[in-house]
């Protein structure tokens, strides 16, 4: 079995352990166990990239494989990682382990729910390392159906409507989506030969312009209501908001990212011209997201809602950043997917927490949770911190990687562009701030919450883990910045090259 | 030489920080006291040392204090040209920086041993305070634009942290959040600053861009068209950078955090808000001087009036506050005005460099008295339980070191002869007057100011009314008071530091001599504002209260800070927060996503509405089927054949 | 061929009887006369194939197989009818075809 | 003779066929369908197709009339009366039956059979039909044959197994 495969393979194994368990106790420690290897596979193919690449090998994607599963239209199991997909593996394996942590106590149904999980972690990874675009949009749909059950069984609040609505929303992405791969497949090959899904053999070629100029936007868009793109992004606050805590942190923390990531290895990648040429209305949109989710952020009560356009915002600035179309911005872009994905995860984890013990998301109706809950609000005050950009911590270094990146862009518009996005760091620090001060801080409200217990091991495990991870980023950035930045060298290119066309 | 060394006087903070700050409970309170006492001892001892090598072992080369990079490592890769390095540089401002950072937090680390003893949270405190040392030392010893804007976030996280120390305090919990949003506001020009100058220079690094030639020009070359309002791209640049060290510095406009910040400890607001954070917008300016001084003279005269309003503005105020630490909060900020208006003047060429000289002087010596008047403050406040001039009076029976100390630093601030404040002083308003006539006179105008609200604030406290108190105040514990003897001499006594042979722009040495013509008219102004204050305040009397009466509405007014507070809070709190962010709320949920509702809810009624045919009746069915066979046949036969 | 009956007669009529089972089929109610009318549709196209045939080509025989088919479809689709008839009977106590529409939607 | 027998057929389908679909009396509706399918018969022995005239009188006639009356005695009251069609649905089935009836005779009528008969007629007789259905080389029906058979079968065990009563 090759390295990559076995990501698919071992969720799968999970699975079928956890049908042989019975009740929550066995389920869980089955499937804390199986993440928990995936979580030391994707360290061990951190270094077997890194031990790839010191070998001199510069192929674009390293540990191809293909096995060729539908051959009339050449659909083709085809898997293979550069630095980026790496990167996204390691992001969704640690927040896939500290999401089995902050589920260690579903009381309901809890063998389902962990496959469910475990189930749309496998679409993820799937997702990943592929570069068969069927085959990807085929992991995609296995990561997106899931969250449906999720949403709506163990849910809160008005969960059916949530979870329709979100499933409506991504599969109205998706269906945008196959046209463009479709469009993408049937002009695979402008100059005779055997059309073909697979990335790296489309992006050899230069689809006709006029092709891309129609397609561009199915793709850009399918992908970007995933990434939560301004306006398509409304599924996010209700979807966050009814999910259980750990299928939250999975959608905030990885699901998301799936857009941003779709967005420049397949629409930008494989379309540069209409990219170059489109671009600027995207970038705009973006640029309202940030802004927008920030200023959105402010007004809200519920901590779910306050996270939910919080992550509209730096979604925002992941596609804004992936729009200025330099290595220096894509890095950042890459980076912030990183960053907000375990901060994000972090955050829902803590406001799981909060819940589990307050049962309440309304802001005014806690207060003072530092003397309860010192544990738990530490880890708060430094989510808070790393989603304001605090260096030290992972944000900073994403967003400087932004700022400086987009501010290489000569262009006036995209300068004014990157002034504005720069801007929302002010707001963040102001709705973070809020939420820390109301939340956190200050004497507390409700005498009944005196009593309440500070976080337990599986809950310190996973929040250990999310910070750890943050830190580390925050601390040594370079190592991960290299890894990608080297891996977007084909991608800039054809799209710097499509600029001067 | 090697000079690696240096990097333990920051690391040391850091260690220290994880260490208490992992531990927290699990460490007896004692010993986390004396670790962190410890270490920015084992800091300051550095300090003192490099100090010495760098300006006695090391000494000049080619005339001139040299910048050295200690150390450097790159940390993260923008593009070729552009990456964040994390490093130490010695040049003599960043080396009397550490010596001035290192000297005030040791004894705002021995203070605080006594200070706060006993409170609850005494562990992350002292974990807190070496987070700060350690930001605000990887400030001072930034090699490059980034690295400073890096421990600039970090300086002002961990000022967040402190004034919010007593976090279960809504007014702690408000002022930090006050003074964390209106220094990242400040820093959003900044980072924009940095942004547009590193993309013209192509580099972050400050010995690159401060390299000057021979002749006295940049070696870097700068934007200096002409861009937008009639100012050059470079000029822009270093306005905004200015911009970030106004928020720090609580320059005006963006003064309003530093008077609420005084809701933290006092042994915070001593360390942060009076002797080193604040001064790190003067530092900024200072490191970049050379860019100021020669590529951008207008961004330099921002500084300067920024400079010389809130030093006056800020004067005014305090004569009117009654907080003894909003007053000291005032003062700090009017004299920090002193320092940005000293740069201001300041030009780099050899000769009429005074200014620059000037405002690291008086960055010291203001320090250095600064910090004494705080733990001075502190202590009353220890004593007396109470924040408010109103209720002290006659102090000077109970607390004797105090009283002395505290007197010392009052004299020294107010410019009396022989005491630091009164040279360094002197040399910025020679500077100020070789420079430019209007700032001079605001210049002369705040010494008496400063003289005046000082020694009100004096007089009140410790003479005036014999207040009755409900225990009798005490005199503080030894840890308390001796780090007040140790400030109080260098307050006597670091005026004579030569800082002409140390701290110069260009870092070759120049002569400079006693202005007595500027002294003496200067200190007789200082004396005419302390004998008022005397007069009103030395015995209770009924003069100041008839004073505020007949100034009825303009008193209201200054009391009020000139309501810029309350004109911010409309603006964030009304209009940006009320209601541009209610409506985005508004219009997300009820026309964004109403629109996507309206999709579902459209898809939905065609849906019902399409329903009826599906009726399930056969017979409908039928008839459909019938009609349908009857058009077609109608259609084909009589329409096509 | 009968003799003096043109074609067009016996096709009217068979139309005519046709429609008729048609508008039976449409108007009624009751499961039974339903299908009653479509024992008439089936049957004036049985006339017809065996008119046609009888008529036009004389030596074949297609047409008559095929009405003899029809009527043993008749006869199948009958048996199989009235057994869901009796079925939907004992299940609703009733044949009425309005009433029965739990299948709607 | 032929022609005013044929009349008296064609009468007797059209009323018959008529009160069938209108006649608010099951039985009675039954019954008037019965006889337009000997009506129907009698057309095919007009025809000279005898054999299809037998199986017409023993299957429609004989078998299915009865089975529709044996579900009628089941399932309704012979003397209930159904109430008139709601005119709602009358008229427009009506139109429409109306209409197709229109174009077809319409279409009937124009179109030119005459060059299209055939010259001399014969009549099949029993044997024909017998080596028809039976023949499997050209212009046999063996494999229709088999079919039906096997299809009126599966009606038979379908019925039986659908009106079989559930055991509950």
């Amino acid at each position: 079995m090759d390295i990559l495969s076995l990501f698919v393979v071992v969720p799968i194994l999970t699975i079928v352990g956890i049908l042989f368990t019975k009740g929550l106790k066995g389920t869980r420690v089955v499937a804390a166990v199986g993440m928990g290897v995936q979580l030391l596979m994707a360290f061990n193919l951190l270094f077997r990239y890194f031990a790839e690449r010191r070998a001199g090998n510069t192929a674009e994607m390293v540990f191809q494989k293909a096995y060729t599963w539908f051959p009339s239209f050449n659909i083709q199991y085809a898997i293979g990682v550069d630095g980026i997909a790496v990167a996204m593996i390691l992001l969704t394996s640690i927040v896939v382990f500290a999401g089995i942590f902050s589920s260690w106590k579903t009381e309901d149904l809890p063998r389902e729910f962990f496959i469910s999980l475990i189930l749309l972690a496998s679409g993820v990874f799937g997702f990943f390392i592929s570069i068969d675009l069927f085959t990807m949009f085929l992991f995609y749909e296995l990561a997106v159906i899931p969250m449906y059950l999720l949403i709506g069984l163990w849910g809160s609040g008005n969960k059916e409507y949530s979870a329709m609505k979100l499933t409506l929303m991504l599969m109205g992405g998706s269906a945008l989506l196959i046209l463009g791969l479709l469009g993408l497949y049937f002009n695979s090959a402008p100059n005779g030969g055997e059309l073909t899904f697979n990335i790296l053999e489309i992006a050899k070629v230069s689809i006709p312009h006029n092709v891309q100029m129609f397609f561009f936007p199915f793709l850009f868009v399918g992908f970007g209501v995933l990434g939560a793109l301004f306006p398509f992004h409304t599924w996010s606050p209700d979807g966050h908001a009814s999910a259980p805590t750990a299928v939250s942190m999975l959608h905030a923390g990885v699901l998301m990212k799936l857009g941003g990531y779709g967005c420049f290895r397949v629409a930008m990648y494989l379309l540069p011209d209409a990219a170059q040429q489109m671009g600027w209305i995207f970038l705009i949109l973006t640029t309202i997201s940030i802004v927008y989710g920030a200023f959105g952020a402010i007004a809200q009560k519920d901590l779910k809602y306050i996270n939910a356009y919080s992550s509209v915002s730096h979604c925002g600035m992941v596609i804004f950043a992936l729009l200025m179309m330099n290595k220096t911005a894509m890095d950042g872009a890459i980076l912030q997917m990183i960053s907000h994905g375990l901060m994000t995860a972090l955050f829902f984890a803590l406001i799981g927490m909060i819940y589990g013990r307050t049962h309440t998301r309304n802001i005014y109706e806690m207060g003072g949770l530092m003397r309860i809950m010192p544990f738990i609000a530490v880890a708060y005050v430094i989510a808070g911190l790393a989603s304001l950009g605090l260096p030290g911590l992972s944000g900073f270094v994403a967003e400087m990687t932004i700022f400086v990146g987009s501010f290489q862009h000569q262009d006036v518009f995209h300068r004014v562009c990157t002034i504005l996005a720069c801007s929302a760091i002010v707001v963040t620090a102001v709705y973070i701030l809020r939420v820390v001060g109301i939340l956190l801080f200050g004497p507390v409200r409700n005498k009944e919450f005196e009593t309440l217990p500070d976080a337990r091991w599986y809950e310190k495990i996973s929040m250990v883990t999310l910070i750890l991870a943050i830190v580390a980023i925050g601390v040594a950035p370079l190592w991960l910045s290299d890894m990608i930045r080297e891996s977007l060298t084909p991608i800039v290119t054809k799209l710097t090259a499509a600029a001067i066309n | 030489m090697d000079w690696t060394y240096t990097l333990a006087i920051i690391l040391l903070p850091l260690a220290t920080f994880l260490t208490i700050g992992l531990l927290d409970k699990s460490m007896p309170n004692k010993l986390a006291g004396v670790l962190g006492t410890a270490s920015i001892g084992t800091a300051f001892l550095l300090s003192c040392y490099t100090a010495y090598q760098y300006f006695f072992v090391h000494g000049m080369v080619d005339g001139a204090y040299q910048k050295i990079v200690a150390f450097n490592m790159e940390w993260l890769r923008f593009t070729d040209t552009l990456h964040i390095d994390l490093g130490v540089i010695l040049d003599p401002i960043s080396v009397m920086m550490l010596m001035v950072v290192t000297t005030v937090s040791l004894m705002v680390h021995i203070y605080s041993n006594g200070y706060m003893h006993g409170e609850r949270g005494f562990n992350k405190f002292f974990s807190f305070l070496s987070l700060f040392s350690f930001s605000m030392l990887g400030l001072v010893v930034a090699t490059n634009l980034f690295q400073m804007y890096i421990f600039w976030e970090l300086v002002g996280v961990s000022s967040f942290l402190l004034i919010g120390y007593y976090y279960e305090k809504p007014s702690a919990v408000a002022a930090s959040k006050k003074a964390f949003i209106t220094t990242r506001f400040a820093d959003l020009g900044f980072l924009i600053g940095i942004l547009l100058l590193s993309w013209y220079t192509g580099t972050f690094d400050f010995t690159e861009l401060t390299q000057t030639t021979a002749i006295g020009g940049l070696a870097m070359a700068m934007p200096m068209g002409t861009s937008f309002l009639g100012l050059s791209i470079v000029s822009w640049a270093l306005i905004l950078i200015f911009m970030g060290g106004a928020g720090k510095s609580a320059m005006f406009p963006l003064h309003i955090w530093l008077p609420d910040a005084m809701e933290g400890p006092t042994p915070v607001s001593a360390l942060i808000h009076a002797a080193t954070m604040v001064v790190a917008g003067v530092y900024l300016v200072a490191r970049l001087f050379p860019i100021y001084a020669i590529a951008a003279p207008d961004a330099l005269t921002v500084v300067m009036w920024v400079g010389a309003i809130s030093s006056l503005f800020a004067a005014i105020i305090a004569c009117t506050q009654y907080d003894i630490k909003r007053v000291l909060a005032f003062s700090t900020m009017s004299q920090i005005g002193y320092m940005m208006l000293a740069l201001g003047v300041s030009q780099y060429s050899e000769g009429s460099n005074l200014g620059f000289t000037a405002s690291m002087f008086h960055l010291t010596t203001h320090a250095m008295f600064k910090a004494l008047l705080f733990l001075g403050a502190g202590s009353i406040i220890h004593a007396v339980h109470s924040n408010s001039m109103l209720d002290m009076g006659g102090l000077r029976k109970y607390m004797p070191i105090t009283f002395v100390t505290f007197g010392i630093a009052w004299l020294a601030i107010c410019g009396f002869p022989g005491l630091s404040g009164f040279f360094s002083k002197d040399e910025i308003l020679v500077a100020a007057m070789q420079h430019n006539t209007p700032v001079f006179i605001i210049a002369v105008i705040v010494a008496g100011l400063t003289a005046f609200y000082m020694s009100r604030l004096f007089f009140s406290v410790f003479f005036g009314k014999n207040t009755h108190y409900h225990h009798t105040p005490h005199e503080s514990p030894k840890t308390m008071t001796i780090p007040l003897m140790i400030l109080a001499f260098f307050a006597v006594f670091a005026g004579y530091i030569p800082f002409n042979e140390f701290v110069t722009s260009t870092g070759e040495p120049f002569h400079s001599h006693f202005h007595w013509n500027v002294a003496i008219p200067v200190t007789l102004i200082a004396f005419i504002g302390m004998g008022i204050a005397f007069v009103l305040y030395y015995k209770e009397s009924e003069i100041p209260t008839k004073v505020t009466k007949a100034l009825s509405w303009v008193y209201t007014t200054i009391f009020h800070k000139f309501y810029i507070d309350e004109i911010y809070l409309f603006v964030t709190k009304k209009i940006l927060f009320g209601i541009v962010a209610r409506f985005i709320a508004w219009f997300d949920r009820h026309v964004i996503d109403a629109t996507m509702n309206g999709f579902a809810i459209v898809t939905n009624y065609v849906s019902v509405s399409i329903k009826g045919l599906q009726s399930g009746q056969i017979q409908k069915y039928g008839l459909i089927f019938l009609s349908g066979a009857i058009f077609f046949a109608l259609v084909f036969i009589y329409l096509f054949v | 061929m009968i003799q003096g009956i043109e074609l067009q007669h016996i096709l009217i009529i068979t139309t005519l009887m046709f429609f008729v089972g048609v508008y039976g089929f449409l108007v009624r109610r009751n499961l039974i006369t339903i299908l009653m009318a479509s024992e008439l549709i089936l049957n004036s196209v049985g006339i017809n194939f065996v008119v046609f045939n009888k008529y036009l080509y004389p030596t074949a025989m297609q047409g008559y197989m095929f009405t003899i088919f029809i009527i043993a479809i008749a006869a199948a689709e009958a048996a199989v009818a009235i057994a869901i008839i009796i079925n939907v009977y004992r299940r609703y106590k009733t044949i009425n075809v309005e009433n029965v529409s739990e299948m709607k939607y | 003779m032929n022609v005013i027998m044929f009349y008296i057929l064609a009468a007797v389908i059209l009323v018959c066929s008529v009160l069938t679909v209108t006649s608010r009396k099951i039985l009675r509706a039954a019954t008037y369908l019965m006889f337009v399918l000997i009506a129907t018969a009698g057309l095919y022995f007009l025809l000279q197709v005898n054999f299809l005239a037998a199986v017409q009188l023993m299957v429609y006639a004989g078998g299915i009339v009865v089975l529709i009356i044996f579900s009628v005695l089941l399932t309704s009251h012979i003397e209930h009366q159904f109430e008139l069609a709601a005119p709602s649905k009358s008229i427009p089935a009506a139109l429409a039956a109306i209409a197709g009836a229109a174009i077809c005779i319409a279409s009937i009528l124009q179109f030119d059979f005459t060059s299209r008969l055939a010259e001399q007629t014969t009549s099949p007789d029993i044997r024909q039909f017998g080596h028809a259905f039976l023949n499997y080389g050209d212009g046999g029906y063996v494999l229709p044959f088999e079919v039906i058979s096997i299809l009126l079968l599966a009606a038979m065990v379908a019925a039986i197994m659908i009106a079989k009563k559930n055991k509950q």
